[in-house]
């Protein structure tokens, strides 16, 4: 598997660019013949939050701060980083909601980002630090993908039939 | 990038029916729009999603923060939904339990 | 006049990336509404007709060079730029057509891209050297635009009424 | 990108439906579909441009060449054309003096 040569865009921190992110997310991911439609929305989508927080984590910072959006296409796979120059976080540390059946979860209208991308993309890395926060997201590409793996049942992991 | 935002009355509800991409930037204009409506005594409340492309958690955020504005006045704010990619944002992140979703206004208006 | 941040995309000097640079630019474009939706389309041509002599110059030189696609938006104009690292060329020394009339014409496929670059635009400048070329099209916003002043007949250039 | 690239035969003329953009990337098809259609003897083409985005100064080149080989074979490359973005890419150029272009498939045809 060799990743091919790398796009680059990088926008100036600022919530009116966003959608041009996921313009040319979703243009490179509709070149891939392997990925289905609902994945490309997905990986939009995940894009999109990753930059949406990349774009607010410098409005404490410096407005005239950028972000970079970097997409490497492999045989097999698509790769998308969104890197900002904020403050960083730590990713495993996040409040949690209360339960959706619980009244006082309409008290929170955030939070939702990390939870959708982690749930929509194939894998999610995050390396943040005071100098700033990179996340990786990766959308594998092959028609038998973590879906199917993860769809295994018990019986499937049972011993091979050798017959 | 373009927010539609119409409003319209159906036997003393409020359709508000929304086009385009909501997100990050354009989420603040549906936010003042739900708070307008509210300050106009409108507390039956129906957002329509059939013409949006995109939804993103910040206009997931914008619906829960105006049905919980809705509740206050003891109204409510429901919702009207079939496009697979946009309700599989509400069903991720378990938000289909916290709002009554309606395949068709009509059916939403009649609650 | 402040020129606002500016978008860069980078992309390999491959001919497949071409498409993602016009989506980039007409969405930008698209932005304006003081640009009228054929001149978006002028200018779309004319990056499109810039990217693909960018690429093109990469040929002969390292097909892993990149193209770099900058895109500055101020008050009253657009103004795109696209950097290569190609061999360089003298725009004021290229080669000219026979006539369209002219059967021998059709000999001729190429050539035809700056003459399209330097009607579609408003100001178009080249800076090239043998260490590469970079192409700045620049398309004015205002209403009240270089057509105007075009379409001026020597009448309206004659003395002001001061009736 | 795709460009769609389909040929039928109206009266002995082959008319080709470009759809999509004609560029860098995707013009080498559109040549190597006309070479297709003359090897196979096809010295009267109708090139139906009304599918199409986008046109650069490849895709023209290519009309272009396409044009010449046809003359060569006492031929004709004709073109149907009527949305303005793409009639002014052929304007700018001078090409509408090369190319007879039609408003619809029946008048090129007809020739
Ligand atoms: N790139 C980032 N830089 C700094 N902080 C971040 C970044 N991404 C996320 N965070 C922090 O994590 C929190 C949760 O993010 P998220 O789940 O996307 O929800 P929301 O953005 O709506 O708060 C954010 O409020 C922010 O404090
Ligand atoms: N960025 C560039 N770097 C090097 N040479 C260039 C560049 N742009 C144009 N040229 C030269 O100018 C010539 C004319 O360009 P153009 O009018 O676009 O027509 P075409 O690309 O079809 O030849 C090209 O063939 C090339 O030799």
């Amino acid at each position: 598997m060799s990743i091919e040569p790398v796009i680059e865009l990088e926008i100036p921190a600022r919530a009116e660019y966003v959608g041009l992110v996921r313009l040319v997310v979703s243009s490179l991911a509709s070149g891939r013949r392997a990925l289905a439609e609902e994945r490309i929305d997905d990986l939009k989508l995940a894009v999109s939050e990753a930059c949406t927080n990349a774009i607010e984590a410098h409005h404490d910072v410096d407005a005239d701060e950028r972000v970079l959006v970097r997409c490497a296409e492999a045989d097999d796979r698509l790769v998308v980083s969104i890197r900002d120059k904020g403050p960083g976080f730590d990713p495993d540390s996040l409040p949690e909601h209360p339960p959706v059946t619980d009244p006082d979860r309409l008290n929170f209208e955030r939070g939702l980002g990390i939870p959708l991308i982690r749930t929509l993309v194939d894998e999610v890395s995050f390396d943040s630090s005071s100098a700033g926060t990179s996340v990786r997201l990766v959308m594998f590409c092959e028609p038998v993908s973590f879906d199917d793996e993860i769809d295994l049942t018990l019986d499937d992991l049972a011993e091979p039939d050798l017959g | 990038m373009e927010l539609g935002l119409d409003v319209e009355e159906q036997d003393g509800t409020t359709v508000l029916a929304v086009r385009g991409e909501v997100d990050v930037y354009t989420a603040p204009r549906l936010r003042e729009k739900l708070v307008e409506l509210v300050s106009q005594g409108k507390y039956k409340i129906v957002v329509n999603l059939e013409g949006v492309d995109f939804l993103d958690s910040t206009g997931l955020g914008v619906l829960v923060g105006g049905l919980k504005r809705l509740r206050s006045h003891d109204g409510d704010l429901t919702l009207v939904c079939t496009q697979p990619r946009i309700l599989k944002v509400f069903e991720i992140t378990g938000l289909t339990k916290v709002f009554a979703i309606h395949d068709t206004v009509e059916a939403a208006v009649a609650g």
